[in-house]
């Protein structure tokens, strides 16, 4: 049964509007105080720097939140988009003397890393529903596994993309249209898609109903092992996708690429609200929680006021803010 | 016929320049395994210290080593096991990071930290005469990115080169790229960059590009990696010089205590493995295409 | 006399929704009063105030005459006052000695007294005749032992008032007895109890008293003496009830859409084989465990099963619950709280969730499910606030909201078991006349049940079942509890009543109380 | 109707016995790829280093099998310990003027340990059952701050005890009574209490019911809020132990101390059958998962036969494959 960690007594409303308005608030805070502490922070080039570069995590944490409203989690992510990225990049690198630069060899690239998302994904969820191991012992697993493959794959070092081949993929990093960036628009795309499929999509209702409870899903015909199967493929897909957004702008992957990206995917999730026990999720919530962390990292850059060394502290303090923000009205009773 | 098993101990391959030293080291021991048959490696690699210290104890316990090649992944906590070694009679090379006690080990090939600052140092001064605006991206925080700093800081003093602000890009490309683009952010003129290490250099360098800005005159990183090194024997403006800090230290430690154990010659001693500055004008000799670094 | 616990002018209101309406109500020691009243009335509100589970709106409670506000159950529990809820309140992890001590360990310094609990646990089990394992873990047991478990726990702790709610809905009628039993010696030690059920005959049997509630307020109070169960209904529903089970058309039944040859549910039932017709109410018959809800549910995809399934003269495959829904076959579970319903979810989002696949294709259309929910509240007479989270609704009302689920994918074959349980009588009534609505437009239902009369009442033809095997069945005039009970016991092989009357009446002892019970339809 | 068919009645399982035997066929396993792979393995040397070097995690383990199984997780761990480390370093250094080298001073670090232990424990306990704000959240923040305030503390740097008190205090680690060294005693100590305090005191049993359910243990007058404000603060207090026995072993704390010490810790005890929605817990299965997990690393430096590349490989694959084993049961149905 779940049992949620801190509920004993539930309150009779449904969702106390503070759940809704406190990570916009939090977000909306950081925002004047990253403003107040620098006048460049609003400007066009930093907003795009910081949304840029939230869409990687920010992608994995849409997939994220279905895993997580599905009742599971993954820890694997970082690790899976490093070695999604290696291969990619060996993939193309191999294939370079053949196909030549141009769009054929960014195709085969994007396909690599999106097959190899669905079935790191499959992997993890095959293991997670039809051997029956817990999600979290299942992705420290191969979490350690990608890891050391990527390691491995490049033989310690780091594994870089021909350097023809980087000039011409590079613009799916750093260009985009309407001065908006791919990576911007990509991710505003899986944000909208995976909102709407969530929260009124029939895969959505299934997903929310298995992390509420399965055994009730089940004997409503919902088949609550494809569905968290789903889930974990979803995600797998979106860590490619993620990955493809991410080798054009460095070119390269070793084995500390995607370093804490899970950690920093779940806490996004949960500061938007997302139950981390299962049974309700959304996805623009986790949008914002993905902001928060990103801009809390922005400002602490743009200051002096802390020492370099305390910035941890800083974002662990922030991240249990936004959060007791959140859960404000939980709290009050 | 006996063969004689050598523990070498390692940092992970968490950044680029240990990546490289994790390359020369299992590239070392693959070779010396066959020009010497009767020598045996163990090769671990940590990443931290207390699970060195495991890998230490292992090799103690259950190998029989007769000679342990370190890089200890920190001084303070490596010198008392290391110590326990060296006392039971096993041939210690310590290299890179001195032990916190003198004279424990047989061999030392040392890099030169502070020296790696203070070169990196003297190149800004004479490169930027009249002073000028920079930012520094220092590495994971530990001693050695500390005694960098402090050299490169000694090496500027009064040279009218200002530091603007100094942030962790943990020896990581993508961590460099959004620390540099955030400097990038809250600088309307920086005049150059010192990125402390290569791998770093390329996140910098990248975050400038795509910001398009030509303020900054150049960006120096370190360590020697070949992409590097290419670029400024063919004169890259962007990438005047580096420092050298070379990852195969490693390999000229395993093989000289390859040499101590299979024959007499004498090879204590300290070897300090100097950073020198590369120039286009000397960067064809620090340049090994076959290196992954 | 004064009461030992007494409401005076409580009212009792969640949100802006007002559920208890300045409701008095006393309780006298030696007394066993039944408070009554339809699903939503407010029964379990009313017991939960008095055993300090939840706070009063406004209005006093008094103990002894004195006023008293509870702040935590165990303030009530150390006042003597006890509870057993309408939910289950156990931890289904924990063993069954755990869950009979927990809160209250016996225990040496710090350490537990495991044997000693271990023999108070067999103890208090063995007074209301459970056998559990006090080391078995409490989601291994059956619904009625996880009932008893929560009757004896509630026993054992010396209570000077005891208030169940709802004890006997999961109780076979012998279970229920052994209850009453304890009951009737707490009575004479002095002790308040009261009660609700929904099972009026034992209300009758055993009240002193009774409060009859509706709509959040007591519409009377008073001795059970002279009221028959069809004033308790009637004052109940607040219209007259006439026959409670609907008239049997007895049409000839129409072609077989049901076929089910040698079904083996591994572990709970072997060698099912029946045959469903359309517009036929089928019911399936038995003790508790013999295996009726198991054989069902692997039927339906529920759980695995191997055997020869015909649906509309099709050879069919059903591996789970979506394959048998796409024939048309549905099944209504008889455990609303872990297997029916989301309970942290509204109405609307439980309302439609095994329909949706088929109604919806790939987007929701919540406009739509309003109107479902609008055509579900009404067609079901489902009370409660329509924002509330589900598991907040009565617990009827639940039922009424399952029932209204499953009818949303428009089954064909509707498998439902126990559809009435903790359902009052007045909605029962308009459930078996849906039942037999449902059959006369063509539906072929099955109705598993442990009410006898249900069965009796409702049915065309019934299976019995025993030990996971079906032993035989009945139709028409046949169907009597007799017959039910003599082929639910093993007594005869042979499904006719007549040949075997003299022969089972040698071993058919354990069962002579009820075959005494047998009353004519 | 009438009486229940007692033919059908389930016999009173405890638990299926493949989640006891598991562990206990995997760390066996272990145990004979180990000897046959190196003849050292089984030696005195070699079983004191792993035990000892066991006793961190191991004790730490003990600590969270409480966490988790009254329904918690506990993230900050390994930070925390690191944390404490550097405090009790700080502390002692300042002290030695005034106390010098002697059992005073070691006394003052011991109880700096502890008390510094009690109160994180305390503080991410008070966040999560009183502020109402999920563990994971809670401790993932502590992490990032305790991590940071080492960081901090040492200048980016080592924490190094002052190198006379090192050596008096060293025989901490490195010594024992009759051949079994310290740590080992001690973790076998936390063990031996933990166990019977988790199967037959009442707090544990409190423990489990918090975890089943704990809303029916807060109806059955448990003090859940209680009970799960001791797990951590028992965890806290261990963490203090297990930096008491760390400290001598090498002498210094960095940001690098301690580090995914919460994975390894959190992976023992799921390993050991723990469950990790709480509710069931057992302190003999933690450690073998505990001396699973080590004998792995172990096993890995006995043998040439892996690239030290892949080391994260096998392990993943171990971990997967550990509890696999003892899921057999489970997926057997
Ligand atoms: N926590 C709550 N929040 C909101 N509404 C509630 C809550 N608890 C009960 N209600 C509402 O109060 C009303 C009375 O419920 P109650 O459970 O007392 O009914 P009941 O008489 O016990 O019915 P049943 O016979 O079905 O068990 C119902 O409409 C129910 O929806
Ligand atoms: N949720 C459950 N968990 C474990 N065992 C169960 C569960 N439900 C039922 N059982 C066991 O399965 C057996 C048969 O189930 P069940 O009692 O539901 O049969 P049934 O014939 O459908 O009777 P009824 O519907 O009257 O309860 C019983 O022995 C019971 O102990
Ligand atoms: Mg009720
Ligand atoms: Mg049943």
């Amino acid at each position: 049964m779940t049992q949620t960690d801190t509920a004993t007594a539930k309150p009779a409303r449904r969702l106390p509007p503070m759940t809704v308005i406190g990570p916009v608030v939090a977000l909306i805070a950081l925002i004047i105080i990253g403003a107040m502490l620098n006048p460049n922070f609003l400007g066009y080039a930093n907003l795009t720097n910081v949304l840029s570069r939230s869409a990687f995590i920010g992608i994995i944490a849409v997939g994220m939140t279905f895993v997580i409203t599905a009742g599971g989690l993954d820890l694997s992510v970082g690790s899976m988009a490093a070695f999604i990225a290696g291969l990619m990049i060996l993939v193309m690198n191999a294939a370079l003397p053949v196909l030549g630069v141009g769009l054929p060899i960014i195709f085969l690239g994007v396909a690599t890393a999106l097959v190899a998302g669905v079935i790191a994904g499959l992997i993890n969820g095959l293991l997670i529903t039809k051997v029956g191991i817990e999600a979290f012992i299942v992705t420290l697993g191969t979490m350690g596994i990608y890891r050391s493959l990527v390691t491995w794959m490049a033989d310690g070092g780091t594994l870089s993309l021909d350097f023809g081949l980087r000039t011409f993929y590079r613009p799916v990093y750093y260009d985009g249209i309407l001065g908006i960036s791919w990576p911007i628009i990509v991710f505003a795309l899986c944000v909208i898609v995976g909102e709407i499929f969530l929260s009124r999509g029939v895969f959505g209702r299934h997903v929310a109903a298995t992390g509420a409870n399965a055994e009730v899903a089940h004997y409503s015909s919902v088949n609550t092992t494809r569905v968290r199967l789903a889930t974990y493929v979803l995600l797998g897909l979106l860590v490619g996708v993620a990955t493809i957004m991410y080798v054009p702008r460095l070119g390269s992957a070793s084995q500390t690429t995607g370093i804490l990206w899970e950690l920093e995917a779940i806490a996004a999730v949960i500061i938007g609200g997302t139950y981390l026990k299962g049974g309700f999720g959304r996805v623009w919530g986790t949008v914002i929680g993905v902001l928060i962390l990103s801009l809390i990292e922005n400002i602490l850059n743009l200051t002096d006021y802390v020492s370099p060394y305390l910035n941890g502290a800083v974002q662990g303090v922030m991240i249990i803010l936004a959060v007791i923000l959140q859960r404000g009205a939980k709290t009050g009773k | 016929q006996d063969t004689t098993v050598i523990g070498v101990s390692i940092p992970a391959a968490t950044h680029g320049w240990a990546g490289g030293m994790n390359y020369h080291a299992q590239a070392t021991v693959d070779r010396l395994e066959e020009v010497y048959p009767q020598l045996d490696f163990v090769l671990s690699t940590a990443s931290n210290a207390a699970e060195q210290v495991n890998d230490i104890e292992d090799m103690m316990a259950t190998r029989d080593i007769a000679a342990l090649v370190v890089l200890p992944f920190e001084s303070e906590p490596l010198t008392g096991p290391v110590q326990a070694l060296s006392e039971s009679g096993i041939w210690i090379t310590v290299v890179d990071r001195g032990l916190s006690v003198e004279g424990i080990e047989d061999l030392y090939v040392a890099g030169d930290n502070p020296g790696f600052g203070r070169v990196a140092g003297e190149f800004f001064t004479g490169a930027m005469p009249d002073g000028g605006q920079i930012v520094v991206l220092r590495g994971i925080p530990t001693t050695i990115d500390n005694e960098r700093l402090a050299g490169f800081e000694e090496a500027i003093e009064g040279s009218g080169i200002e530091i603007l602000a100094a942030e962790h890009g943990n020896w990581n490309r993508d961590d460099s790229f959004t620390v540099m683009q955030d400097f990038l952010s809250r600088y309307p003129e920086i005049d150059a960059v010192w990125a402390s290490d290569d791998d770093m250099a390329i996140g910098a360098m990248a975050a400038i590009d795509a910001a398009g800005r030509d303020d900054i005159q150049f960006v120096l990183g370190g360590a020697g990696m070949k992409e590097m090194i290419q670029r400024t024997m063919e004169g890259d403006e962007m990438v005047p010089a580096n420092v050298t800090y070379p990852p195969a230290m490693i390999a000229t430690a395993i093989e000289m205590t390859a040499v101590g154990v299979t024959s007499n010659a004498p090879v204590s001693g300290t070897f300090t493995i100097g950073s020198v500055l590369i120039t286009p004008e000397n960067a064809e000799q620090y340049y090994y295409p076959d290196s992954p670094f | 006399m004064t009461p030992i616990l007494a409401l005076d002018d409580v009212s009792k209101h969640f949100g802006p929704i007002e559920v208890l309406h300045g409701l008095s109500f006393a309780l006298y020691p030696g007394e066993v009063h039944a408070l009554i009243g339809e699903n939503g009335a407010g029964k379990s509100t009313t017991m939960k105030i008095l055993a300090g589970y939840q706070p009063a709106s406004s209005g006093r409670i008094t103990l002894d005459g004195a006023p008293v506000t509870f702040d935590t159950m165990r303030a009530a529990e150390e006042q003597g006052i006890v509870m057993i809820h309408q939910e289950f309140n156990l931890a289904e992890l924990l063993t069954v000695e755990q869950n009979m001590f927990l809160g209250r360990e016996l225990r040496r310094g710090p350490f537990l007294r495991r044997a000693e609990m271990q023999r108070q646990t067999r103890a208090q089990l063995a007074r209301v005749e459970c056998h559990a394992d006090p080391r078995a873990l409490v989601r291994e047991l059956s619904n009625s032992d996880k009932q008893m478990l929560e009757i004896a726990k509630a026993l054992s702790r010396d209570a000077r008032v005891l208030i169940m709610d709802e004890p006997t809905a999961v109780l076979t009628n012998n279970e229920t007895e052994i209850l009453f039993q304890q009951v009737r010696a707490l009575r004479e030690q002095g002790t308040a109890v009261m009660f609700t059920s929904h099972k009026l005959d034992e209300v009758k049997a055993i009240a002193d008293r009774v409060t009859i509630m509706r709509d959040g307020k007591v519409v009377f109070t008073g001795p059970a003496e002279g009221l028959s169960e069809q004033d308790m209904a009637e004052a109940m529903v607040g219209r007259e009830l006439s026959d409670l089970y609907p008239v049997n058309p007895g049409t000839v039944p129409g072609e077989v859409v049901l076929r089910v040859q040698e079904l083996d549910v591994p572990g709970h039932a072997s060698d099912i084989g029946f045959e469903l017709h359309r517009g036929e109410i089928l019911g399936i018959a038995g003790l508790v465990g013999s295996g009726r809800t198991e054989a069902m549910e692997g039927l339906c995809g529920l759980r695995p099963a191997t055997g020869a399934v015909e649906i509309e003269g099709e050879s069919v495959t059903i591996r789970r619950p979506s394959d048998a829904l796409d024939r048309g076959l549905c099944y209504l579970t008889e455990d609303r709280k872990t297997r029916g319903l989301l309970l942290d979810k509204s109405m609307r989002e439980n309302v439609t969730l095994q329909a949706l696949p088929r109604r919806a294709g790939v987007m929701i259309d919540r406009a739509g499910e309003e109107r479902i929910l609008d055509e579900a509240i009404r067609d079901f007479d489902i009370r409660g606030a329509r924002g509330v989270r589900v598991g907040n609704l009565s617990g009827g009302n639940q039922q009424k909201l399952l029932l209204a689920k499953v009818m949303q994918s428009e089954p064909r074959i509707l498998v439902t078991d126990e559809p009435t349980r903790g359902i009052d009588i007045g909605t029962k009534q308009q459930i078996y006349r849906f039942l037999r609505g449902l059959a006369d437009q063509g539906t072929s239902v099955i109705v598993i049940s442990s009410e006898m009369q249900e069965l009796i009442g409702l049915c065309d033809r019934v299976l019995v079942m025993r030990l996971g095997r079906i032993t035989g069945q009945l139709a028409g005039h046949d169907i009597t509890e007799r017959g039910i009970v003599r082929l639910a016991m093993g007594i005869a092989q042979d499904p006719d009543p007549q040949t075997d009357s003299k022969a089972g009446q040698g071993e058919a002892t354990p069962a002579s109380d009820i075959l005494d019970s047998d009353r004519p339809t």
